[in-house]
């Protein structure tokens, strides 16, 4: 037995990406975030797309771009405010957000990954986050229930990867990506380095390779992967 | 322990069902045979539910890793590209839609797919591992078995009388006797073991068979 | 800033467990079975335990020394047919045994472990599993609702910890470890080494050492942890 | 930024809140300072929501890791025996107690112990980001803040007008003026800052407090 290989051109494995997509991106801020594939999204010009993403980046920056070329039709997002933009077309109606509290995002997508249809928890009830959802009690406790969240396409940066899609993260950069490279019909990753396979040991695997199903290789990264400069 | 000629051809036949690329999960007896019958750079990902893919052949016990076993408690070894990971993602993996086929013993089959693999009441109650999930699951569910039971009773059957394991799970059954798919809430026979007759296999079904017109491929 | 240093002695750390504990064991046959630990239960003999593990081990290992000597009242668990002793027990009414799909234990371990109160899954639905569960419908879609499982006290081995308890396991010994050590009020890791802080890469931590509350260190290992020769 | 002598009092006096051995989340702004309080051998596990305990001194640009920043976008840095973990099991640690200590900022406390810090309908809505979660599940949750907003309107209030960030969560306030702590239902003054008397910290409150008698601490 041996692993197949799932190296790709980034061009072929983003036009899996049409009209009308969701689309989980991983990232926290800078780390993690698949600039260079989302780059390759804005060159293809999907429309419509729903976008699943810890946060809008900054403006100029990853998510913006799509923003800004105006691809997107819906946000999923914790916060935005780091992206004026983003604040701007949302009080324009020219995009819709969801806003989940962090963690419930994390645990949505999870679930969506797991092959879970939700979970039932107190975090927001007795507040407006509750508003709306099923309330259901256990055991005399109050809860709600938070559906689970899949995406059509899911776009990851790894640090490492092999060619048969195992992943490592380095330090903050993983945050949301091995939950969303569980929750995709089609996980896309980008990895600053491919190596052979059995170049990561199986005990430092985080994302394993059966979830991922097209690895593409990044060349000299952009200033984007860089350190934020901040006044 | 040796297979019959029988079984092995079953066992043989079942492997041929594994495509190049698939994600696998091979249940806990006959099942675990099938990988005795693939090309040794066929490319495949074997799983096991307690946490690794890239399954590696069985090893011996001199030369056995005791922190890696699988299911089944085999000893067992890793392939290059291996992952380690705990439960949950495991199971994720089966839920999720990613395990594209397994292989799963039987006590009954019936018409519609529904699969009893786990319990006999009053009798056989060791829980039910991770059966439950990989019927309901996979992409894709075969079951390997005997035709009959050690009386001679069908195990493929209008309606399951034990607890069921999942229902309407299963898409193909081989046996020691024929293949035979479950479409649209009946069994269709598609092939036959070599020196099985067709009335033999009639008269081992339990249910009736949609049985196509010609001859009938032989494994 | 510094870690608190959680090395403890073994009598000490299993003290905490007094009769009518739930102890959630992890390991999957005898990879990840904490059998030193188990060993000391047995010794300290606390009565009416629930033992959540996914198996039984085997006579004369493991669970089975708890079984043997009368400390266990129920067992939950995903098998116990290579225990024949707990299946004797269990006919005789002289345990109790709830038993759960493997992959619904791990998720009510890890929902327990997340704070949540539960989840809903398809898992079980049209089999005798989803008897007596609420069935919950999510988009028209039928479910049942599987309640989060906590534990008073979890019993880990682990390969590696260091002093602050972080964790990293061996290969399938994994398995419902790090569910179970997020999800018991105190977590005792039983460790093959213990390193000094830093000893584990950050990277490569499988439990975060705030989990963890006492580390113990094992020494030459007892033949129960060895490779089992089968007929 | 440099803080005012009394903010820098406020964090001075927040930072002896946190008890060896805890683990701690220090929320964007004021809350992030406290660490500088603290002795360089102080045996604390700082958390950051988007994965890692184990927060070591934040970085300049020039010795900045891209791929290590904490919740606030700051360049931190790790400390022997750091851990790096995904957005699930980092809230998990949050939602299953495993977090000894947060502090937060605030708009608005009320007497009850609620909190609002995330929205001002119509003006300020960016997403609540991580923040629900720690004031909802955090063993102990306190607030820093100034005791009056830039108008010098108090925030210290009987209930609020804004949107809750979590009910009832609130155990003790810090701000510029004083230590306040919610208990049953009601503010309770515990300490004042340097140069505030008593009467500025009641007018600059905007519900009854507890005043016990006798001199209060000072800090």
């Amino acid at each position: 037995m041996r692993l197949a290989n799932k190296t790709c051109a980034m061009e072929e494995a983003v036009a899996h990406i049409g009209d009308g997509t969701t689309v989980m991106l991983g990232g926290f801020g800078v780390p993690g975030t698949p600039f260079a594939l989302i780059h390759e999204v804005v060159r293809q010009g999907p429309k419509d797309l729903t976008i699943i993403k810890n946060d809008a980046n900054e403006k100029g920056m990853g998510v913006d771009h799509l923003l800004a070329a105006g691809l997107v039709r819906k946000l999923i997002v914790t916060h935005i405010g780091l992206n004026a933009r983003a604040i701007e077309m949302m009080n324009a109606g020219e995009i819709e957000v969801e806003f989940c509290a962090q963690g419930m995002l994390a645990e949505r997508v999870r679930a969506g990954g797991a092959g879970l249809m939700g979970f039932v928890t107190d975090i927001g009830v007795g507040t407006e986050l509750a508003d709306g959802k099923p309330r259901i009690e256990i055991d005399g406790h109050a809860g709600v229930l938070e559906t689970a969240l899949r995406a059509d396409v899911a776009l990851i940066h790894a640090a490492r990867a092999d060619t048969f899609g195992n992943l490592a993260y380095e330090a903050t950069a993983r945050n949301f990506s091995p939950l969303m490279a569980m929750a995709a019909d089609r996980v896309i990753a980008e990895a600053e380095e491919i190596v052979p396979l059995g170049g990561i040991a199986p005990n430092a695997v985080h994302t394993a390779g059966p979830f991922v199903d097209h690895v593409v290789e990044l060349g000299e990264l952009s200033g984007e992967y860089g350190v934020v400069r901040r006044a | 322990m040796a297979l019959s000629d029988a079984r092995n051809r079953m066992v043989a036949r079942a492997a041929r069902e594994i495509e190049p690329g698939m994600v696998v999960n091979l249940g806990i007896g006959l099942p675990t045979k099938v990988v005795d019958h693939l090309a040794s750079d066929f490319p495949v990902c074997l799983h096991t539910e307690n946490g690794l893919t890239g399954i590696g052949p069985t090893l011996p016990y001199d030369e056995a890793n005791r922190n890696l076993i699988d299911a089944g408690g085999a000893y067992i070894s890793t392939v290059k590209g291996s992952a380690f990971f705990d439960s949950a993602v495991s199971f994720s993996l089966v839920r999720s839609g990613r395990l594209d086929l397994t292989m799963l013993g039987a006590f009954e089959v019936a018409q519609n797919g529904d699969l009893a693999n786990w319990k006999i009441p009053g009798k056989f109650s060791p829980g039910a591992g991770g059966g439950i999930e990989l019927a309901q699951k996979a992409r894709r569910v075969v079951v390997l078995t005997t035709h009959t039971d050690r009386a001679g009773n069908p195990k493929l059957l209008e309606t399951c009388s034990l607890p069921l394991t999942a229902p309407g799970c299963v898409n193909r059954i081989f046996t020691d006797m024929a293949v035979v798919d479950v479409e649209a809430g009946r069994f269709h026979l598609r092939e036959l073991a070599g020196g099985v007759s067709l009335e033999d296999v009639v008269k081992a079904t339990g249910a009736e068979m949609v049985i196509p017109d010609g001859d009938l491929p032989r494994f």
